[in-house]
């Protein structure tokens, strides 16, 4: 592996594994409450909040990227707020999950709340019947009642957070074993002639990772499917 | 207890206005399909905001405009037409889950599994249960929940008959020893009159006639209201003792009758179901019959086919065709013979 | 009869070309179209046979790359522009000499494109080497994907300094220049272009030819570079 | 018509062996909950592939491991426990949905929305219907699909008595006029009485017993299967005359005998259901009761409280208590008079 | 407006529009035939193809454009086999539209099998006894009750549509009136000092147009939602 991979290849593999799992699982929860929110509440406002959360979409990366630094960077409003609490993003593999986790959010947001808007609730309101808190309700009938849509999102936020890239080295730029993030490297690799070959190969791992993912959630929600 | 409800509330196609009293044990909520029971039940439960109104359980109010309290506020176990099961959870984690937040059911678990024969569907999932297996769990989730009400719409439809008898006693006990009241919607009228103590007919949107369950059985205006094959009485009785062939001997207002595979001790009161078809009505006293019980009774009102008999102070319904009318001479006054062929006992 | 004249350039030279070619359009009835992107995808894509007829590439890898693909008329290829390598900081940085650059970086980060794919990382990392502080300095580099990335990262403060090139440093106001790296501590900047083989149109050559006179000349010269007859 | 089914399947928990034929008119399909009604209507419907068998409807081979229809070449009319409407399609759509490719019966559109009482209905969408109103959609689009078979699974569990009664001459005409084949589950043994030419008794996933319901009804032993206050038997009865007081003369096997509010000119065979604990024994001819109708029979069986009668070449079943059996002396052979106090009549 | 906005941004914001309706309903059918396939069919190598539809969310979007480049270019195996067919995507809107569909390919399927998951297979089951072919089935019954779930892949597909840009600019480059989409304008703009002012505007655009999506989309749904 390590003669078919340099060390700093590896370095981005890990770290690309690393940026791509956090930023999923922490912006999962988050991701949730948004899309309950769209989904389940109406006020005024609820279009466009609902375009707010598209908007990383729509955005070009470099764009996002900009807005994340001049935000989120040392000398930013909210950076130079977290900075004396010791949360640093610029230049830190965390700014890298944090370009990745918003990147991702609208996809996983969307596939939630389709989740949240299939959910009959006439169950929940049968549970609330029978003496449970809106709260437990929520974690335990209507969440497990969207698992597969929880898990197709978080499927979705991860391979988008595989391959992201434009925002990321636009916010955190590319240190190699701090934000060298596999999109990070193969782009490198293309700037130069012939170096195709060897992006390939770090787009195949990219490509095989990724797909392990979407198989293990295939596996997890027909497990699930057949065990209702 | 008691439960006090008056609300008004507007569909597109249809105005609620509902007030009525269940005063305690098992009222019955009878009506048309559309009228508006399970709207009732919805507005009762916490589930839908009625526009105005007061819903008052046990001098709590409920609802009352200003006041709306939660369905988790409420303990009012809900028993829905469709079971409403979690698809996710086995029928075990289905009963299962009242138990964190209503504690005081929770031991009766076993209890509750027996009774409905859920035993063999524990770790089963809601999706392959049958039509009735379903309506069993949801039926023993919502006594897990340890209400201080227990509305029911519709619950035994799906059931057959064995099951819906095996269960009757339980809802009878709910009713007589741990005075659950519940409110309950059924279309079976031999379902209702066995349970209900209290009736409530309802019709568009609206209580019709609302009392106590002998009140609607013995008045023919209201009886054919249950269906004429339904009509008939409920008049009190007393244990007086046992027979050697073990038939019992009962004491009614009208005089004493012979009763067989009754139980309780003596002293016991009992309420009598003598449906109105079942009774032949004979000028002379008559001899030699299978029919054991024969009661000296006096006709107090003659309408249509259905005459009513007073039996002492209570009053009975036997269903007579116009010729026997005429040929036997019935009208108020007269004086003849009632030939019970059977009865239905419930417990008092 | 009039032609399009379809140029591929390198995406910094954008503000220079558009300018230079309303210039040109005053005078000849030719339409200009110029696809502004990367020298790499560019060059990828005139391989792929796209319609260029002229391609600038932003170094000359991606065009000795075209070269030996045979897909430029090699008797065209000229290096029309050059341009110098500067280190800048954020805001009114006062004058320093390059050799301070460790001392003036201190934990902070120093920001440049990437050093081994894109040309002003490139160069920058020669003239570091060369200079002998690239082992010292290389923990402290952020690569950003491209020049104007770099420069946003000293513009925002977020890195102290940076190294782009001299005409990305004069018009970005949010930085100032702190030295100029020595010509001969990097290969010659140099932006070649060049007429493709697919080139249908005559015009093309004329208009590559006039890159390198007024008034192209001076728009080039005042958006800092230099111009090589 | 005819239906023949004939299938295996194993569900983790029930092994299913099913096999009775329906011989044309309507089948009940009646046993307790799960066990495998349901399944037996998704099997003839098409709906679930068993694992083995034979299904075959007027010479048609549905099923038969090599051959397995779909539910669209089956003809098939199903009316599901729930009600399966289309949500986003309102009532009128959804009554409509089947008339694209079941031509046959789409000019019928008018009448079944008449009946069922869909009227009012017709605009609004299934999500805002009672369960009721549901259920009557369900029927109707079941209706207006023009089956060769209708199989319907406790259809009316959900509707009041008042609207059952409206749509049972409807499903009797379907039986007795169109021809249509049912195929019926049902827990209510009025409704089934009232319809059903064939009785299937279901257990556990068998078939214990198939065949007339006239059969079924006199058989001492299966009768109680259907509930004791159900039991009785069908009995032929042959329209005489008319009375001046409107009453109407038909002659039984047993004799003549007088009913009331029965239609149909003289000579229509109509089927009397006299239910057992409806009928009062007498060893003497009795006089003056307001009972108009007494017959002369012969006990022919006795089993527990129930006695069965002859009557002709009929059979008929009356309930009495042991102490009436032993102080009116009844065994086989005995001769007695059976006061009938009523009757209900179902169409012949 | 024209004031505003030169007319070669003009023409960028036109072609953005044509592009990304174009991709979004082209891809559609497609979008629906293979969520369906993926909701509803058991085969070998499911997981497999469920990964592949995911495929250009994880590639970083240069390398999705190459791919497309040497495959649909004038030299690729597939774009030299359309050429005679009259059907070039290299270099032309086309090909700019193609990149747009691929690329939101994965957002649009998620979302529909998403939906297609969550129908009531009984209902289908009802529709065939009634005797409705499966197909007929299909379009009257299943299409109508995920309509909100194809609405949400068609507004995602539409957002991502209007902001992809890696894959578009390294497929089709940049050409003025032909393949510059916004975003590419942008890109060029954000390369060259003092372009910030002019991509900003254009930003501004873009995100006016799919916000103005998002709000539509949100509002059909809601229609559809109260009318059910
Ligand atoms: N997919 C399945 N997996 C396991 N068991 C099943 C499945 N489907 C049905 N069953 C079981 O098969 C039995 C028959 O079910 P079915 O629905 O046919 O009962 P039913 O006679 O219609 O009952 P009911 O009157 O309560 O509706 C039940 O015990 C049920 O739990
Ligand atoms: N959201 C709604 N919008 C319009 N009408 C409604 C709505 N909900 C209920 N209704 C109507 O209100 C009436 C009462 O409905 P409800 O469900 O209470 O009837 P029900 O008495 O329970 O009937 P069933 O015995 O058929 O279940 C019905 O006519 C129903 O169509
Ligand atoms: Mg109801
Ligand atoms: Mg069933």
């Amino acid at each position: 592996m390590t003669h078919w991979l340099g060390p700093q290849e590896w370095q981005a593999v890990l770290l690309s594994l690393k940026v791509s799992v956090i930023a999923t699982l922490a912006s999962l929860p988050f991701a949730i409450a948004v899309a309950w929110v769209l989904a389940r509440k109406r006020f005024p406002g609820h279009g466009l909040f609902s375009g707010l959360v598209h908007l990383p979409l729509i955005l070009p990366p470099v764009v996002t990227g900009y807005l994340l630094l001049i935000t989120f960077g040392t000398k930013g409003p909210v950076g130079s707020l977290l900075q004396p609490l010791g949360i640093v993003f610029a230049f830190r593999w965390t700014g890298a999950a944090l370009a990745a986790a918003i990147m991702s959010f609208p996809l996983t947001v969307r596939a939630i709340r389709l989740g949240f808007e299939a959910v009959d609730p006439k169950l929940e309101d049968a549970a609330a019947t029978l003496g449970a808190p809106r709260i437990w309700i929520f974690f335990t009938v209507t969440l497990p009642l969207i698992f597969p849509a929880i898990l197709a999102g978080t499927t979705l936020g991860f391979a988008k957070a595989m391959g992201e890239f434009g925002a990321t080295i636009t916010f955190v730029s590319n240190i190699p074993g701090q934000t060298q993030t596999l999109p990070s490297a193969i782009y490198a690799l293309l700037q130069v002639p012939g170096g195709e070959g060897a992006a390939m190969r770090l787009v195949m791992i990219s490509v095989v990772i990724a797909m392990t993912a979407v198989l293990i959630s295939e596996w997890l929600a027909r497990r699930a499917r057949t065990a209702a | 207890m008691s439960l006090s409800v008056a609300y008004r509330h507007a569909f597109p196609g249809l105005a609620l206005d509902v007030a009525f009293d269940a005063p305690g044990g098992v009222t019955a909520l009878f009506g048309p399909s559309g009228c508006g029971k399970s709207t009732t039940i919805s507005a009762i439960s916490g589930l839908m905001r009625p526009d105005a109104g007061r819903i008052v359980l046990n001098d709590r109010v409920l609802f009352d405009g200003r006041t709306n309290l939660s369905p988790q506020d409420r303990r009012i176990g809900c028993v829905f037409q469709d079971a409403r099961l979690f698809p996710h959870m086995t029928v075990a984690a289905n009963l299962r889950y009242p138990s964190r937040w209503r504690r005081g059911a929770a031991r009766e678990m076993d209890r509750v599994v027996e009774l409905l024969g859920l035993g063999p569907l524990l770790k089963r999932r809601p999706g392959t249960l049958s039509g009735g297996e379903r309506q069993r769990t949801a039926i023993g989730r919502a006594l897990l929940s340890d209400p201080a009400l227990l509305v029911m719409d519709e619950p035994l439809a799906a059931l057959d008959d064995s099951r819906k008898a095996e269960i009757m006693p339980w809802l009878e006990r709910l009713r007589d020893e741990v005075r659950l009241p519940i409110l309950y919607v059924s279309h079976s009228v031999p379902e209702v009159l066995r349970l209900a103590t209290t009736v409530v007919l309802m019709e568009k949107g609206r209580v019709t006639h609302a009392g106590p369950l002998t009140d609607i059985l013995s008045d023919p205006d209201l009886a054919p209201r249950l269906g004429t094959r339904e009509a008939g009485a409920l008049i009190r009785a007393r244990i007086e003792g046992r027979e050697p062939d073990g038939m019992t001997r009962v004491m009614t207002a009208g005089g004493p009758m012979l009763l067989q595979g009754i139980e309780g001790s003596v002293g016991t009161v009992l309420r009598l179901r003598v449906l109105a078809h079942e009774i032949i009505l004979s000028r002379d006293a008559p001899t030699g019959l299978s029919a054991l019980n024969i009661l000296p009774t006096t006709v107090t009102r003659v309408d249509g086919g259905l005459v009513q008999l007073a039996l002492g102070d209570e009053r009975m319904l036997a269903q007579v065709t116009p010729r026997s009318i005429e040929v036997l001479d019935l009208k108020p006054g007269t004086a003849c013979y009632a030939i019970v062929k059977s009865v239905s006992v419930l417990p008092s | 009869h009039a032609d399009e004249i379809t140029v591929f350039a390198a995406a910094s030279l954008k503000t220079a070309l558009d300018e230079i070619a309303a210039e040109w359009q005053k005078s000849h009835d030719d339409t200009l179209v110029i696809s502004y992107a990367g020298s790499s995808q560019l060059a990828k894509q005139i391989q792929e046979g796209a319609p260029a007829d002229i391609f600038i590439s932003a170094s000359s890898d991606w065009m000795d790359a075209l070269q030996e693909s045979d897909d430029i008329d090699t008797a065209t290829r000229k290096d029309l522009l050059g341009n110098t390598l500067v280190l800048v900081g954020t805001g009114e940085p006062a004058a320093a000499e390059v050799t301070q650059l460790p001392t003036l970086l201190g934990e902070g980060k120093l920001a440049m494109a990437l050093v081994d794919s894109v040309p002003a990382g490139v160069y920058g990392k020669q003239s570091l080497e060369k200079l002998g502080m690239w082992a010292q300095v290389e923990p402290h580099v952020a690569q950003a994907d491209n020049v104007r990335a770099a420069l946003q990262l000293v513009a925002t403060g977020e890195a102290p300094l940076g190294i782009v090139y001299g005409s990305d440093a004069i018009a970005e106001k949010g930085v100032g220049v702190v030295a100029t790296f020595p010509a001969d501590s990097h290969d010659a900047i140099t932006y070649p272009g060049a007429v493709t083989k697919s080139a249908d149109t005559p015009q093309a050559a004329a208009f590559l030819t006039s890159l390198t006179q007024e008034p192209a000349k001076s728009i080039f010269e005042s958006q800092g570079f230099t111009v090589n007859q």
